[in-house]
């Protein structure tokens, strides 16, 4: 009985989603207006100044800057770079995102413990410089449209495991990324959710990480995206740099192959 | 054009097939690796423990759909499997308070790692973040339908009159397990994951049914 | 000017007494005389047009305030003042339901145009003022109602 | 100390649009830390530009402005090759000053 009730119910909901419509339009224009009087003036600008400064500098204990990391395209090639990534790396014998890869070329490059910048809290010493780090690389490839590499074994694999890794409900809520991010036109609250299952568009979902924080005043790498994407799912938590984290990023930027990046972006 | 017989692709295909299995990569069991993956990637932070990564069945099942319908048999046995969770209000009182209701409506707090606790009064039901509810908030999500006029449009003038009964507890059912009545739901459980008790519930029921709510007006 | 000069050295005074007191850093001494403690500490639109040695404020067309209708979040909303008639002296940017009414001040100079864009944090939906002080004296204003909206996930 | 500011002036006909931001937390002293004390009142209160070396703009901030700071004015008469300097000073008595080069 409960399923012909529900039947109904869906009809009598989609007449009357007609009505509030009107409504939904005109809050939507009023969130379009907000988000383009932010646009001129992203303060990820800020930290990409610090991000440039910081990849040019001699740091850690073996007082050395970051310009031979190898980011894919040949030691201390930036731009292109990041709309290539996560990727394998034959000398890690792993696929790493950005964030992971950094951590492996400041660790041999500069001597500063991966393990450590991983365990430190988002936003403070390494991990500051982090976040500076990826709005300065990501800035690099402003415009050019995302083309993950899927020629290796392990990244087709990856790709195979971060779409299983988004599709996985379970927590306290039975939350799965998919949950959010499985189908287009939904919104939560009055946020527009990109389907991340395909390319939504240049600049949207995938295309707009990094990006600057209203609500913390923070640049959030994919890496910090995830972690509270799975804090909010109500799931564990993911350790940074952990293979979820990669093989997600793998499978959303395969799927966003084409679309034109424009991190570090603007976000509530 | 030239037709191909379809025998000759399979032919084809098998031979591709046998080839791959003398090759040396064996073929990867992705499903295990997967669980493999979730288990080593995560850990423990606050309330937020890895004993969450452990899927029951309804869980394991829609994941592994991938967002596809079930199987049909596989459907009507996870619906009728979380129907029998569904605890109905002990003293027989469907409706609570409608204002408290809606600030549990508004409330997206609770469970998370930063969530000190994992008691029912420190979590919101997350209603507005997938739901149209009361008309005066603009900042509704559209992952669920919209509820407005929830009662109203189903006919209930009375909540405790023997007809409105089948909604009420249709609805009540719908609030403390959703896969009750939708295998694959995206709602919550909240009264059969403890997320929610019977006087929350309540609240939120008579938010959606009762006629003095700004819902149904 | 006399109501200015009077608002700084009442300001002034008020920090020697905190510094005093042990209140102000020592840092704190420095700046604290051309900041007009008082007008950033007042509750009400009424307080600080008093802080301020202001008249009342009247509607006025001639001034502009601009921001969003929504704003997605509060913890930045895009605010404008200004305003094309001659003889501005200062605008200021204020937000009737924060807990200090009082946003920013700009004092307009005659190199500069009488139009001044910022970010405000807003706490919940408010009327906006953009205020203009006029060098005859008279104080002017233009409101917007901003709706400050839950986003995201809310947890 | 500080990071540095960015400045973008840009002229158009006889006007200069500058656009600022500002790395600063604008803490208003009313928030609490995840220990329940409160965090201290750390905010910009004073902003000043120059053009060329000459006083053209003063502001008073208070703790209601956002976050890494945004700031938007026009300077009349100015032109490309001039130079705009922005400075702010904040409550603890920190301070920064940067240039650009009007383009």
């Amino acid at each position: 009985m409960a399923r012909i009730l529900w039947a109904g119910a869906a009809a009598v909901i989609a007449a009357s989603s007609a009505v509030v419509w009107a409504q939904q339009k005109s809050s939507a224009e009023g969130i379009a207006e907000y988000r383009a009087m932010l646009a001129d003036g992203n303060p990820a600008e800020l930290f990409e100044a610090k991000g440039e400064a910081l990849w040019k500098t001699r740091r850690g204990p073996k007082s050395a800057s970051l310009e031979a990391c190898d980011l894919g395209k040949g030691p201390g090639v930036v731009k292109g770079a990041f709309v290539e990534l996560p990727r394998y790396f034959a000398d890690t014998g792993r696929v790493q995102d950005l964030e992971s890869r950094l951590l492996t070329c400041s660790e041999t490059l500069q001597g500063i413990s991966a393990a450590e910048t991983a365990a430190t809290p988002f936003g403070r010493g390494e991990q500051a410089n982090m976040d500076a780090l990826v709005a300065y690389i990501s800035a690099a490839s402003g415009g050019m449209k995302f083309n993950l590499p899927q020629g290796n074994p392990e990244e087709r694999k990856m790709f195979e495991l971060g779409k299983r890794a988004f599709f996985y409900r379970a927590g306290s809520h039975g939350f799965a990324c998919a949950s959010c991010h499985g189908d287009a036109s939904k919104r939560i609250r009055l946020q527009d959710l990109p389907d991340l299952t395909k390319n939504p568009g240049n600049g949207i979902g995938f295309a707009a990480w990094p990006a600057y924080r209203v609500s913390s005043g923070e640049l959030w790498g994919m890496q910090r995206r995830l972690n509270d994407c799975y804090r909010q799912q109500r799931f564990p938590y993911p350790g940074y740099g952990s293979d979820v984290t990669i093989a997600l990023g793998v499978y959303m930027g395969v799927n966003a192959k084409g679309a034109e990046s424009v991190a570090p972006s603007i976000k509530r | 054009m030239k037709q191909q017989h379809p025998l000759l692709f399979a032919a084809v295909a098998l031979i591709v097939s046998i080839a791959g299995c003398a090759a040396p990569a064996p073929a990867i069991d992705y499903d295990a690796a997967t669980q493999q993956m979730m288990k080593s990637s995560f850990r423990d932070q606050g309330i937020a423990t890895v004993d969450r990564l452990q899927q029951d069945e309804a869980d394991a099942a829609c994941s592994k759909a991938q967002g596809a319908p079930l199987p049909e048999a596989q459907r009507v046995a996870i619906e009728a499997a979380n129907m029998k969770t569904v605890r109905m209000p002990s003293d027989g009182q469907f409706l609570g308070d409608w204002k408290v209701g809606e600030q549990l409506a508004q409330n997206g707090r609770g469970m998370t790692w930063t969530d000190a606790s994992t008691a029912t009064s420190s979590n919101g039901g997350n209603c507005y973040n997938c739901h149209q509810i009361s008309k005066a908030e603009i900042s509704y999500g559209t992952i669920g339908p919209s509820l407005y006029q929830y009662g109203k449009l189903r006919g209930v003038t009375d909540p405790a009159s023997p007809a409105a009964r089948p909604i009420v507890e249709y609805t009540w059912a719908k609030l403390w397990n959703a896969k009750a009545t939708n295998a694959c739901s995206d709602m919550p459980r909240f009264g059969h994951n403890k997320l929610l008790d019977e006087a929350q519930l309540k609240n939120l029921m008579a938010l959606l049914l009762d006629p003095k709510s700004p819902v149904n007006q | 000017m006399h109501t200015r000069r009077h608002a700084l050295s009442a300001s002034a005074k008020l920090a020697l007494l905190l510094l005093g007191a042990g209140v102000l850093p020592a840092a704190a001494q420095a700046q604290a005389a051309g900041f007009n403690q008082a007008a950033f500490d007042a509750k009400s639109l009424a307080d600080v047009m008093k802080a301020l040695g202001a008249s009342a404020p009247a509607a006025s067309g001639d001034v502009t305030v601009s921001a969003p209708d929504i704003a997605e979040n509060g913890a930045v909303v895009p605010v404008g003042a200004s305003s094309l008639l001659p003889g501005v002296k200062r605008l200021l940017v204020l937000v009737e339901k924060n807990p200090s009414a009082l946003s920013a001040i700009f004092e307009v100079s005659e190199m500069v145009d009488a139009n001044f864009s910022t970010r405000v944090k807003m706490g919940q939906s408010s009327d906006v003022y953009a205020v203009a002080m006029m060098n005859d004296g008279r104080v002017l204003y233009a409101k917007k109602e901003v709706k400050v909206t839950l986003g995201g996930c809310g947890g | 100390m500080a990071d540095p500011m960015r400045i973008r002036a840009q002229a158009a006909g006889d006007k200069v649009t500058v656009r600022v931001l500002m790395a600063h937390e604008m803490e208003t002293g009313q928030r609490k830390d995840a220990a329940g004390k409160l965090i201290p009142a750390w905010y910009i209160q004073q902003v000043h530009a120059k053009l060329n070396g000459k006083d053209v703009l003063s502001a008073q901030w208070g703790p209601a402005v956002a976050k890494n700071p945004f700031l938007q004015f026009m300077i009349k008469g100015a032109k490309a090759g001039d130079k705009v300097s922005v400075s702010w000073v904040d409550n603890r008595g920190d301070t920064r000053v940067d240039e650009a080069v009007v383009t």
